[in-house]
């Protein structure tokens, strides 16, 4: 096993822009946040982004205006309403989206795990979905039944962050027993090229390979991993902390403008060096210990 | 029209109905024993309600009347214990929420939706036209949309491969338009047998349950057709707020009210802080 | 949720001569032997059986001259050499096999999962395994690409049979945290028709549901869920107890010829009416507790 | 010829080095530093030590070496701690055995074959011939077959996928033939660039190592090609037990003994109890 463990800074250097990233968590949850915000401080721009359902990630890359094109199943803010800067990106017309329903996204990232081109679905027959995207949707007739098919290609990113709950030097990554779901997580590692993990905490190995069940994400398809305790701030992670209620609340009204997401940016991710930084300007471990919800049952429990 | 709003201090089961409770009450209906139901994420407000809020309250409804082995699938969660359903919408209530099973992938759930193992699922959306087809995509020119929406989700497999899609929405001439702008959900396509001319499986969107009536969809033509007319709600009422003219039955009934055994369910038991049926 | 909980005899009745079996377990572990038995006592012939890495089960079902046709990756007896009345049927003629790689076969139980009649490869091209088997694996050119790839049947079978660590009456099944890969059985069961599981202890919901990222098999897949501790002796069942080494070598003597396997057969699963018969008939309980292995992080802890 | 049985009780370093020896160090000045190897799972006596001992053995040594970050996957292992091997074959020895991880699912072992997530594989066979094809599956017609042997794993995947693949074998004249009976894993086909016309990634089997010599296989014509004979073997005794004649190269080294470092690690560190090589 190699030594992967870096800092946020040295895992994200070989980003440049023009990259095609695949973002993982879901929803509020697990949501690479502090890795966004690195980017958008070094002034990454023209990303391609696949994504499951994008919220904070997505969308502060789209108020930075770093995003040329997305692909992926939904971006919002889930229960706070649409995502507004991603809104303006694709209404102004500086955001291509090329959307897929979940089975097409499923198999797009499940084709790249699979070292395939491509593979079918039936889902999107009849829809505008693939109406409007002959590029990456197209028709074929199935070699057994001859029933119409659709091919999905394979979703292919250049570079792929997630951020997870624990791991060790080496990269492993083991969720805790009581969670929610991965989403997409675990497949989207399986078909990277190159795998930048954060997560809330780095264990030492033994206590990995005591359960090697618990690793989703095996060290041996990771290229960097770093130790970054509230990492997806201010959306959750699953068994460790809640949502920043508030924090997403005052994003959200800042974001009401171009100017007002500026402003927001500009205080918490272009002014700030790293994500001790961020931590300091939030309040502090103290203000962000405010979140967390009772361990029960952690991998280093 | 009824209300939604309840003086809870009042005798709950000597208030008359709401329309929420008609209209979970008329869903509740129509779960049957042993179905497994796809209830989507919601936004806030009465999104949610439309899109959770009812849905969850109508399969609990008929878990406890009629079809006790009724379940669903929500966000990550498959069968979720909804005698205890989680107060809030904050990520650890989804963590801590007890349920039969929780798939690591969510290639699980949509694996199921394609191998057609859902029987109902709740939709909800920003524009449906005379054929079921539904939008969630994008408003105006889908590369320059006048207004950018949330994208699919897993709206097309629910039309693709659930037998019994359940559409929930309010009434709106905006919403219920000639066309949609952008088929994010194929329903019965332009009508006939288009849809399985398209290569897509019969079946396709069966109800259409708003605030004012329910729909269903002509058999032949696939158009949609009035069914029921809330309790105070005329043709003509409905007819303003909508964009096309739906199909005529030769009866209009009324949409049955709840009982009294039903809405003291969901005054008393399953919504009992008017969290699901708040707005 | 459906109670599901009934008896072995009742959870097999709808298995009739001729059926397609798919069978779970891997190698010399959560082989559904007590099933098998049962299938065996009944009489059930003419089976066409899918399997992962196949040992006693298919090799008993062998010797009742019960298959006439195997799909799967391998049969054999791992550490203990060849699957000797399986061999003797494909030699005799009795049983015709269909050759699949690990990829194909995963490949065919994926696409029964996902609805489809099939699913892309390429790694079968050249092989004699794809010639030999047109009906089920086909030439097609990748609607991208262009590039020769085969398309694999998917695996529908009409029964599907696997053995469970624990579960509860309504059909939800659940692993150890410490346990060894569940290889295939996730992925048969989300391909079933009709699942039968068969668990070493049926445990109270409530213990199911405090921790459901645990359920390997929910109980909504199921069908039919049976209690059979050590349902799957002569082989293991991880995290519970190890493989019969003495019965296995005993069976493995008998084998040499058809009439020993026989009075195997007879002695084991002709002449005991149910599993209680056969526990007793092996010793009793007492017996198969010298095989169990400490007790670590179960499911029921 | 050396044996393969040593005398523990003498001073191991001084001991001459057995036949799975000499072949295990070979092997293991083979892995490179950050490669990942498949190794299959064998059955009993020498296919054991074949098919699982002496690969564990040599990615064990080249890790202790020159590799340090090598590693395997065995059986639904990735990255198991090989300082701590099993001493028995028994289902919880698996079970124990800690590992970076144990995926749940098998297919995440096939996808990553597939995608060529692994550098070396190590194989065994019934038959090899001179293209390097293999045969798992049965010996005679297959429809109608002399022995019915396992059936085929993922061997058709490591020769598909893996780009250098290993085979370990003891030669003999029934094992090395002209053409195998059916071919399981696809080698150099027949020849030439016909693998590579079949829709193959360039690549196949790159060398076959033996009780008596090692091979690997000619550029251009792909032919099986002698590399080393082991000390004291002649290249006639090695013609002799196969069925057709592999190409000489211009010269023909003997196979490089162990060093006594190689020797001391294997006889006392890593397999001091004689379980992985003891036949």
């Amino acid at each position: 096993m190699k030594e992967k463990l870096t800092t946020l800074e040295e895992a994200l250097a070989p980003i440049a822009s023009g990259s095609t990233l695949a973002l993982g968590g879901s929803l509020l949850r697990r949501q690479p946040n502090a890795a966004i915000r690195s980017l958008i401080r070094r002034g990454v721009k023209d990303l391609t982004v696949q994504s499951w359902a994008a919220t904070t990630a997505t969308d502060m890359l789209a108020a930075a205006g770093a995003i040329s094109r997305f692909e992926g199943i939904y971006t919002g803010m889930f229960s706070y309403g649409l995502a507004p800067n991603f809104r303006r990106g694709v209404e102004g017309g500086a955001i291509a989206v090329r959307d897929f329903s979940e089975t097409a996204m499923v198999a797009r990232f499940r084709a790249a795990t699979q070292g395939l081109a491509f593979l079918p679905i039936k889902t999107l027959l009849g829809s505008d979905i693939a109406r409007h995207n002959p590029e990456q949707i197209r028709p074929f007739s199935c070699p057994f039944t001859g029933e119409p098919l659709q091919a999905v290609a394979a979703a292919k990113a250049d570079f792929t962050i997630i951020h997870g709950y624990v791991g060790d030097k080496y990269g492993n990554v083991q969720w805790p027993i009581v969670r929610d779901s991965d989403d997409i997580d675990q497949m989207i590692a399986s078909a990277a090229t190159r795998l930048i993990v954060t997560v809330e905490k780095i264990v030492p190995h033994e206590e990995i390979k005591r359960r090697p069940t618990l690793t989703y994400i095996p060290g041996n398809w990771v290229e960097a991993i770093v130790e970054l305790p509230y990492g997806a701030h201010p959306a959750a992670c699953d068994g460790h902390y809640d949502e920043d209620d508030a924090h997403l609340t005052g994003y959200l009204e800042r974001s009401r403008t171009p100017e007002g997401a500026q402003t927001y940016l500009d205080e918490y991710a272009r002014s700030v060096p790293d994500h001790d930084a961020y931590v300091a300007k939030v309040g502090g471990l103290a203000a962000l210990e405010a979140l967390d919800v009772p361990n029960r049952e952690q991998t280093h429990a | 029209m009824p209300e939604n709003k309840i003086d809870l201090a009042a005798d709950v089961a000597t208030m008359s109905p709401t329309t929420n409770e008609i209209v979970t009450a008329a869903i509740a209906r129509e779960i049957r024993d042993g179905d497994l139901a796809f209830v989507g994420v919601g936004t806030n407000g009465r999104a949610f309600t439309l899109a959770v809020g009812i849905p969850l309250t109508a399969v609990r409804l008929a878990q406890m009347l009629h079809a006790p082995s009724a379940s669903v699938y929500w966000g990550n969660l498959l069968e979720p214990d909804l005698s205890s359903m989680p107060a809030d919408l904050k990520q650890d209530s989804f963590t801590r929420w007890q349920a039969a099973a929780c798939p690591s992938d969510t290639g699980v759930k949509c694996d199921m939706l394609a191998r057609r193992a859902f029987d109902v699922c709740f939709d909800s959306a920003a524009q449906i036209d005379r054929f079921g087809n539904l939008n969630i995509t994008a408003i105006g020119d889908y590369r320059n949309p006048k207004v950018r929406l949330v994208g699919c989700l897993a709206q097309p497999e629910h039309f693709a491969f659930v037998p019994r899609p359940i559409v929930v929405v309010d009434l709106d001439r905006r919403v219920f338009v000639e066309a949609v702008d952008f088929i994010t959900s194929v329903g019965h396509l332009r009508g006939g047998r288009s849809r399985e001319e398209a290569g897509l499986s019969s079946g396709g969107p069966q109800l259409v349950v708003t605030d004012k009536a329910i729909f269903d969809f002509e058999p032949g033509s696939r158009q949609m057709r009035l069914r029921s007319l809330h309790p105070g709600v005329t043709a003509e009422e409905v007819f303003d707020l909508m964009s096309f003219r739906p199909v005529l039955p030769e009866q209009l009934p009324a949409t049955p009210l709840p009982s009294m055994q039903e809405l003291d369910l969901i005054r008393r038991v399953i919504d009992p802080n008017r969290v699901l049926l708040r707005v």
